[in-house]
């Protein structure tokens, strides 16, 4: 148990340490960039007095490490500034945006384990025959088709097929939730589709390698029938070598929805992302990119935590 | 002995692999090969006179919103993307065997130090990580392949780490430790060898994951430039047309999607014989 | 002959892999045929990828989906097994027939606790226990039958907790549960050492007359029969090649390739006629090791933290090497022999003193597989150890150089009973015999005073085995290089050692002159491993 | 395992249908029918009339506040909040009638208390501005007093017959100072919410002092990422109007939903030549590659050839202003062209880099056509993309370019349009410099006469003209797709938004 708790530990600075590292990243980063950030929100049309004016009301004649001093602390209270561009708080900004880019990626990730799973587990029943290697090959095209591509091909079905569907009409959840799921749909599915061919494959080789382990074969000589060794050996040991797959597809799939989004006129963190480098929006770039980055540090976090619940090698060192 | 290698050489399923990866990686290869030499039109001329015309026996692939020919705009895309991949696949491959054998090899604060980075850029989806990457230093070719490089490194450390980590435990090593030889030299002429068979599908992988990278930043205007092709650019500006001129977007995806799943097919054709050939 | 009563019989079984490209390819099984007979432990012998596994496999149903039998029929206690459907095939597995396997590290769920796994043995048979705590009472009963003091503890273990001896009697105790007529045991203990091994074939033969089970023992070793087994059966290329009772096989073998397979288990045979030099005690020491305490160390933040939690391996280890000896170190698997060969190399760090005379110190190591780099080819492995040596010398030109060091690589490699045209091969292109005297020749061209070598016989047949050390006592005469050698296997200690260290968790519990300390063992665990020698080798 | 499987598909599908069809029912019910949604494709930022500066912000308050003055689609100047102007004979006071009966938004009176205050803002004049002109054309005013009858008196530091064009800013009520949260105006209009990234929401102004107007309830004005996504989202129904379309896309819209307005945009869309570098600061050069260019082909692949041929620094779209007799200087003529780089000293050609604002895909286009056409004269133009802050920063503002294509935006006066070629304009981005039209363009704002005004603005065009300061392409046209549920709109010379007259068809 002492060691549990120092796995914990370790795991958690591991995690503040990277969290710096990246913060240290953005912040230089976005230092270096060229373009004047004042002289984008007034424009070209304003006087170079106007411009000075404003850089020191933002702060940016002051030195580098006392705005990064100040930014680092703006971001542990999770208030990184003010917008250069939208005059408001960065906090507030990205808050409004995060249910489109969450609720996308929290569908998209739905449905990779919705339809990858089953798929995966009768491919696996038989592998080889017929219906496994029609799987595996549309797996592989899945696989390589770019999600705005994906997105492009999904407009023209929709838009033909099933206009019930909305493309590009987004409501807010707290408008009407239903609706909201609705609006996500299709651009979650267009992220989804390589990434369920991905977890398809990953999935399919694990069952089919944990079908041929020795304590399934020890199973077997129990007299257990091959139902119960799937659900109670071959499913639970390929779902903890999945845990981490899984954690990387969540992550792939939030940078997925930065382009989607574009394509689908989502008002999601990636237009705000765009429309931030754009406008030199420094404040706002950093806020997104490190509120992403820690997204994903602390998924990858809890994956390794739930990768240590669920597997009591990990678990009981 | 021989028997043994003939048993391991090649299963049906690994050459079928093989096969479909080559014949699809080698369209988009043909194509990049010859339109270093020649190409029906030159691919940015413009022509207002010839706009949006259907594939036709002299513009086989139509042509464009300037009048340009599709077919020569794809054959000097394939230049792009094959030489954006395979430069920053180089790069990604540098950067992550100097950096993961090193760490997999000392372990302790080396192998903290340089994972603690290598996570760290992990944690930016890639995509993110790349375009800001491009929109700090300006969108050109030399940057996007710089950025992907990086983007991509710490997965060639990962490899080179966990590999080396193995491999170090292994017999011939401590040999040569024993023997005195020294460790630089051990890491690149007694490990690197043996990590080539473990970062081959990697590289291949990794081809192709860039490539759908430098598309998707190409797409949203951060990768190759304009008046070069590219297919993600190519895609983005036929998005406008892809009802009047469904071939803009047709043809250019076509050949990405090839490229990306010839190597795919490549990846795991090594895949399957690797695994066959283990067993 | 008595008749007996036969609790299996196998009739003309041949069974093959046929595929889409060859639908009768060269069969698997040939025309196999016996019976066992009821009470009985049969053993089953014969080399790898003889098809005395698939002989049990299609015995219990377990054939692969791709196996395909053309011809015989197989009879269990007179039902036709081969005329059942799959169901009730599957419902006499672990009822009628229980089996165990190679390798009990991972014949084990890693998921499941031994308890779950054990009732799923009663839960698949429902008819036999019905409610939980009868079916959790008739588990810790068997896990007392198979030696747990503890079977309460054990029910809440997962298998990681356990060490290699407990899971493999787990897993008897899984396989033994319902009682089946028949175990079938396959290779149950080749990756277990020699101790446990023996407790176990004691273990399983004290069950076969409790339970009066039945007992097909598949081994590739015919010395593991010794004693274990009633009869024996040798199979070769899918065929019984021979069939007799132990006693007569082991000792008047009739078939040639039976003798061959006896000879080699019998390294001992070969053993006379080495002549390792004469030692000199009064030189000083090549190596000295004063006090030497290891342990492999936690991660970062556990070691600050508890220092409690004792990961020391070796605890105040010291010794002599003398120049010309060949010392001998052994001891039971765990006992520390590897961590303090590691600690005496500079390979892990340790507190105490290590002084070795000379600069280079040669080691050689137990798998032949891992012991050249499969990167390279055999002249570049000795090329390195040359270069690394030192010993090359630059003044000289290039090509001169070049010339000379070939030369010098050859005349060693011929020494180690290797020539010329190895020099180009890759370690893949080696038998293990070869490539450990690669590894020895990459010493040898250091010329150093110590070769250090960890049980480099263990993974050779016994054939290779006796070459590779009558290289190593040619070696220490002519050389006068003076040899650590860390083994398991006492008779060749016995055979060239002149003095011996006996290990035992992490001390040294003996030393002294061999003769002395193996016929008048003074410390506890060396009588074990006589004990244990003498068991299954029956000296 | 396999019927489990199929159930939950059939589970899963029918649930997806549900979804949507709740969707669709919700979406109706929240229809009162009587409001519009604008596409825009600029994310708005500022809403405070006097620091406002780009356009996309410009077109959504113009339904907001309201000036002295104010334009109407045709492009005359009326009044507006001023129901009466009296300028001085030597033009350098500007007295203004205030009107009566407005009301802003917060429900106050305006009078001329709130017009001194808003000039005084907009002008810089306010105590702790410290003279800083909000609005850089209103710089020359030096007093602004409330006469003891009503009206508002401007005095100007120097005097300007073409100032009245400016007072079109914004009135706002004294002393607020919260606009750009909180916009308060007399417009049509009131604010109702801003969100970042998807829209802006305006409501009726009940009390707008013209009656009956405006039609609609609410407006929104919704961020479209770009002009595809606007498309889609035309195709899709969700918006109603949007400006800045391009025929090509224009043309795959349903007719039955879709009326396709077309007009000028009063903008002027140049080839920018910096006239500071080698070799462009050899007017030859600068001929030449006017020559070299067609200008149909340009308008043809950026705009499929529905804008207006431009040779001059003005578009025709300014009337009188504008001096037809340039039309067809720069036909294209290689050969003419050619002879022009010969003697130039460059019959070989040489390298040039176009740096465009990658925001913006017309331009980007029009680069690339010309990057075409230009290799005919052995100019091989690389095309660097830069973004639009970027661009502002090193292109516009630090001038460290070759050449880039931009599109220049104006207010509907012609001084607007020429001044920035004064030698020390902030806005001469090219770098031009002429010593004659710099003292014609100090000339014009004292001249009385519009005649003679016109005249003047004739001869700067010339001059600019004749030293092919830039390459002048197109005036590019401005498509609006308006949705055939409404009725009114009307597209604006210039970059406005105005929903006032707008109402539901049949009405």
């Amino acid at each position: 148990m002492q060691s549990k708790a120092g796995y914990l530990i370790g795991k958690l600075v591991e995690l503040l340490l990277t969290l710096l590292v990246v913060s240290l990243l953005v912040f230089t980063a976005f230092s270096i960039i060229p373009g004047d950030a004042a002289r984008v929100m007034l424009g070209p049309e304003a006087s170079q007095a106007q411009v000075d004016l404003l850089r020191a009301e933002l702060g940016l004649d002051k030195p580098l490490i006392v705005r990064y001093g100040s930014w680092l602390i703006g971001l542990l209270t999770f208030n990184p500034g003010t917008s250069y561009a939208y005059h408001m708080s960065v906090g507030e900004l990205i808050a409004q945006r995060l249910p489109v880019t969450i609720g996308m990626s929290a569908i998209a990730m739905i449905m990779v384990i919705v339809i990858s799973y089953p798929m995966a587990v009768l491919s696996a029943r038989k592998p080889g025959r017929f219906g496994d290697q029609v799987c595996s090959v549309i797996g592989h095209i899945l696989f390589a088709i770019p999600p705005y591509v994906a997105s492009l091909l999904l407009i023209l079905l929709a838009g033909s097929l099933f206009s019930l569907l909305t493309v590009g009409n987004y409501v807010s959840p707290s408008d009407d939730f239903i609706g909201y799921v609705g609006c996500l749909i299709l651009p979650s599915f267009a992220i989804a589709l390589p990434k369920i061919a991905m977890s398809f494959k990953f999935l399919r080789s694990s069952i089919i390698e944990q079908r041929t382990s020795d304590y399934v074969r020890t199973s077997k000589s129990h007299g257990l029938s091959d139902f119960k060794i799937l659900i109670r050996h071959v499913l639970p040991n390929s779902n903890v070598s999945s845990i981490t797959i899984i954690s990387i597809i969540l992550s792939d799939i939030l940078g997925g929805s930065l382009i989607v989004e574009q394509v689908f006129n989502l008002p999601g963190l990636g237009r705000l992302l765009l429309s931030a480098i754009s406008r030199r929006d420094f404040p706002l770039l950093s806020g997104i990119v490190f509120y992403l980055a820690f997204i994903t540090v602390i998924l990858y976090f809890l994956s390794d935590i739930a990768a240590s619940l669920a597997d009591p090698r990990i678990r009981l060192k | 002995m021989s028997s043994q290698k003939t048993q391991s050489k090649r299963s049906p399923e690994a050459s079928a692999f093989y096969i479909a990866g080559l014949i699809l990686l080698g369209i988009v290869v043909v194509a990049f090969v010859i339109s270093l030499f020649w190409t029906p039109y030159a691919p940015d001329a413009t022509d207002a006179a010839s706009k949006f015309l259907p594939p036709s026996l002299e513009h086989p692939f139509g042509t464009d919103n300037f009048g340009r020919d599709v077919l020569s705009r794809v054959m000097s895309a394939s230049k792009y993307t094959i030489f954006i991949s395979a430069a920053g696949v180089a790069i990604a491959l540098i950067l992550g065997t100097v950096s993961g054998i090193p760490a997999g090899y000392y372990g302790g604060f080396t192998d903290r130090g340089i994972m603690l980075l290598g996570n760290s850029i992990m944690c930016f989806p890639g995509i993110l990580l790349a375009l800001v990457a491009v929109a700090v230093f300006g969108a050109s070719v030399t940057n996007v392949i710089w950025a992907l490089g990086l983007v991509f490194a710490p997965t060639f450390a990962r490899v080179c780490r966990l590999g080396t980590m193995e491999i170090k435990e292994l017999d011939y090593i401590t040999h040569a430790r024993v023997m005195g030889v020294k460790p630089v030299r051990i890491m690149t002429f007694h490990i690197f060898p043996n990590l080539v068979s473990q970062l081959l599908p990697a590289t291949v992988i990794g081809l192709a994951n860039m490539t759908l990278f430098e598309s998707g930043m190409s797409y949203l205007g951060l990768g190759v430039q304009p008046p070069d092709a590219s297919f993600g650019k190519m895609l983005s500006d036929a998005q406008a047309y892809f009802r009047v001129a469904p071939w803009l977007v047709i043809f250019p995806a076509m050949m990405l999607i090839f490229y990306i799943l010839g190597l795919y097919f490549i990846s795991e054709g090594m895949r399957v014989s690797l695994t066959k050939g283990g067993k | 002959m008595t008749t007996h009563i036969h609790i299996v019989k196998v009739h003309h079984l041949t069974l093959s892999f046929p595929t889409r490209k060859d639908p009768n390819p060269k069969p698997i099984l040939n025309d196999v045929d016996f019976g066992i007979r009821d009470g009985e432990i049969l053993g089953l012998i014969g080399n790898s990828g003889c098809g005395k596994t698939m002989t049990s496999l299609a015995i219990a149903g377990l054939l692969p989906e791709s196996a395909s039998i053309t011809s015989g029929s197989i009879k269990f206690a007179g039902k036709d097994l081969l005329a059942m459907d799959p169901k009730s095939r599957r419902a006499m597995l672990g009822k009628d027939i229980g089996m165990i396997f190679q390798e009990p590290s991972t014949a084990l769920d890693p998921l499941m606790t031994c308890g779950k796994q054990l009732e799923e043995v009663l839960t698949a048979h429902k008819d036999s226990t019905k409610t939980p705590e009868e079916r959790r009472k008739a588990i810790i009963e068997m896990l007392e039958t198979v030696g747990f003091t503890n079977a309460e503890e054990i029910l809440d273990r997962y298998p990681h907790q356990l060490s290699g001896g407990q899971r493999q009697r787990v897993l008897i105790a899984g396989a033994a549960l319902l009682k089946p007529r028949l175990l079938i045991c396959d290779e149950p203990t080749s990756s277990l050492d020699t101790v446990t091994t023996v407790s176990i074939l004691a273990l399983l033969k004290d069950l076969c007359h409790k339970l009066h089970m039945t007992i097909l023992f598949i081994s590739h070793d015919l010395s593991a029969v010794r004693g274990f087994c009633d009869r024996v059966m040798v199979m070769k290329d899918g065929k019984i090649i021979d069939k007799d009772t132990t006693s007569d096989i082991l000792s008047h073998p009739k078939n040639a390739y039976t003798a061959e397979l006896l000879t080699n288990a019998r390294l001992d045979t070969r053993l006379l006629g080495l002549e390792p030099a004469t030692v000199d005690y009064t030189r000083s020491p090549v190596l000295t090791a004063k006090n030497i305490t290891a342990g492999y160390g936690d991660s970062l933040f556990a070691r600050g933290k508890n220092r409690k939690t004792d990961n020391t391996i070796l605890h105040d280890v010291s010794l002599e090497v003398f120049p010309n000896e060949i010392l001998g170190l052994i001891g039971s698997s765990g006992s520390g022999k590897t961590t303090l060969i590691r600690s005496l190399l500079g390979l892990l760090p340790h507190s105490g003193k290590v002084n070795i005379r000379s600069s280079s110190v040669g080691a050689i190591f137990q798998d032949p597989v891992s012991c050249l780099n499969p990167a390279h080819t055999i002249k570049w492995h000795m090329e390195e150890a040359l270069r690394a040596s030192g010993k090359t010398d630059n003044s000289v030109p290039r090509k001169e150089r070049k010339a000379k060091s070939l030369a010098k690589i050859i005349s060693v490699l011929e020494e180690c009973g290797l020539g010329e045209q190895h020099l180009l091969r890759h370690p893949k292109e080696l038998s293990g015999g070869q490539r450990q005297r690669v590894a020895i020749a990459m010493c040898l061209i250091q010329e150093p005073s110590l070769i250090i070598a960890d049980e480099p016989f263990s993974s050779l047949d016994a054939s290779s085995s006796a070459e590779l050390l009558k290289l190593m006592t040619d070696i220490n005469r002519e050389r006068s290089t003076a040899f650590l050698l860390i083994t398991h296997n006492i008779h060749i200690v016995r055979q060239i050692c002149p003095r011996v260290i006996v290990m035992d968790s992490g001390r040294i519990c003996e030393e002294g002159n061999t003769t002395d300390v193996l016929t008048n063992p003074k410390s506890e665990c060396t009588s074990s491993l006589l004990d244990a020698e003498r068991e299954i080798h029956g000296i | 395992m396999k019927r489990f499987i199929t159930k939950a598909v059939i589970i899963a599908a029918s649930a997806c249908l549900m979804l949507s069809g709740f969707a669709g029912c919700t979406k109706k019910a929240g229809n009162a029918n009587n409001y519009a949604v604008v596409g825009i494709t600029q994310e708005p930022g500022i809403f405070d009339p006097h620091t406002v500066v780009a356009a996309g912000d410009e077109e959504i308050i113009f339904n907001i506040y309201e000036g002295l003055y104010k334009f109407d689609y045709e492009g005359n100047l009326n009044p507006c909040l001023a129901t009466d102007v009296e300028i001085s004979d030597d033009a350098s006071v500007y007295t203004f009638t205030i009107r009566d009966g407005v009301k802003f938004h917060d429900g106050s009176d305006l009078d001329a208390a709130d017009v001194v205050y808003s000039l005084k803002r907009a002008a810089g004049l306010l105590d702790g501005q410290d003279g800083v002109a909000l609005v850089s054309e209103l710089d020359s005013i030096s007093d602004v007093t409330a006469l003891s009858d009503g009206r508002v008196q401007v005095t100007l530091e120097a005097s300007s017959y073409e100032l009245l064009s400016c007072f079109t800013t914004g009135i706002i009520p004294e002393n607020y100072d919260n606009c750009q949260a909180a916009p308060v105006g007399t417009g049509p209009f009131k604010f109702d919410s801003y969100t970042p990234g998807q829209s802006v929401i305006l409501v009726k102004n009940d009390n707008y002092w013209v009656h009956d107007l405006p039609y609609l309830d609410k407006v929104t004005f919704k961020v479209c990422a770009d002009m595809d996504a606007g498309l889609t989202e035309l195709a899709n129904g969700s918006i109603d109007i949007f400006p800045y379309l391009t025929p090509d896309r224009s043309n795959q819209l349903d007719e039955t939903k879709y009326n396709v307005l077309s007009n000028g945009s009063n903008m002027v869309q140049i080839f920018a030549l910096n006239n500071a570098v080698e070799p462009l600061n050899d007017l030859r050069v600068r001929q030449a590659i006017n020559y070299a260019i067609n200008r149909k082909d340009v308008i043809s692949v950026t705009m499929d050839g529905a804008s207006v041929e431009l040779t001059t620094a003005m578009s025709p779209a300014m009337g009188s202003y504008y001096d037809t007799s340039l039309d067809g200087t720069f036909d294209q003529d290689i050969e003419k062209a050619k002879a022009l780089m010969a003697e130039a000293g460059y019959e070989n050609g040489f390298d040039l880099t176009c740096t465009v604002p990658s925001s913006y895909l017309i331009h980007v286009n029009t680069a690339v056509e010309l990057a075409s056409e230009l290799k005919a004269i052995g100019i091989n133009m690389e095309i660097k993309q830069v973004d639009w802050a970027t661009w502002l920063d090193s292109v516009y503002a630090g001038r460290q370019y070759e050449t880039t294509v931009i599109a220049l935006t104006s207010d509907y006066a012609p001084y607007d349009v020429l001044s920035r070629y004064a030698s020390t304009s902030d806005g001469n981005f090219i770098n031009y410099s002429n010593s004659e039209v710099d003292k014609l363009l100090a000339q014009i704002p004292l001249t009385a006469d519009v005649n003679e005004r016109t005249a003047l603005y004739h001869q700067v065009l010339g001059l600019l003209t004749n030293d092919a300061c830039s390459v002048y392409l197109q005036d590019p046209a401005t498509i609006t797709a308006v949705s055939t549920r409404l009725e009114g709109y009307h597209v604006y010379p210039m970059y406005v938004q105005d929903m006032s007259q707008v109402k539901l068809a049949g009405n």
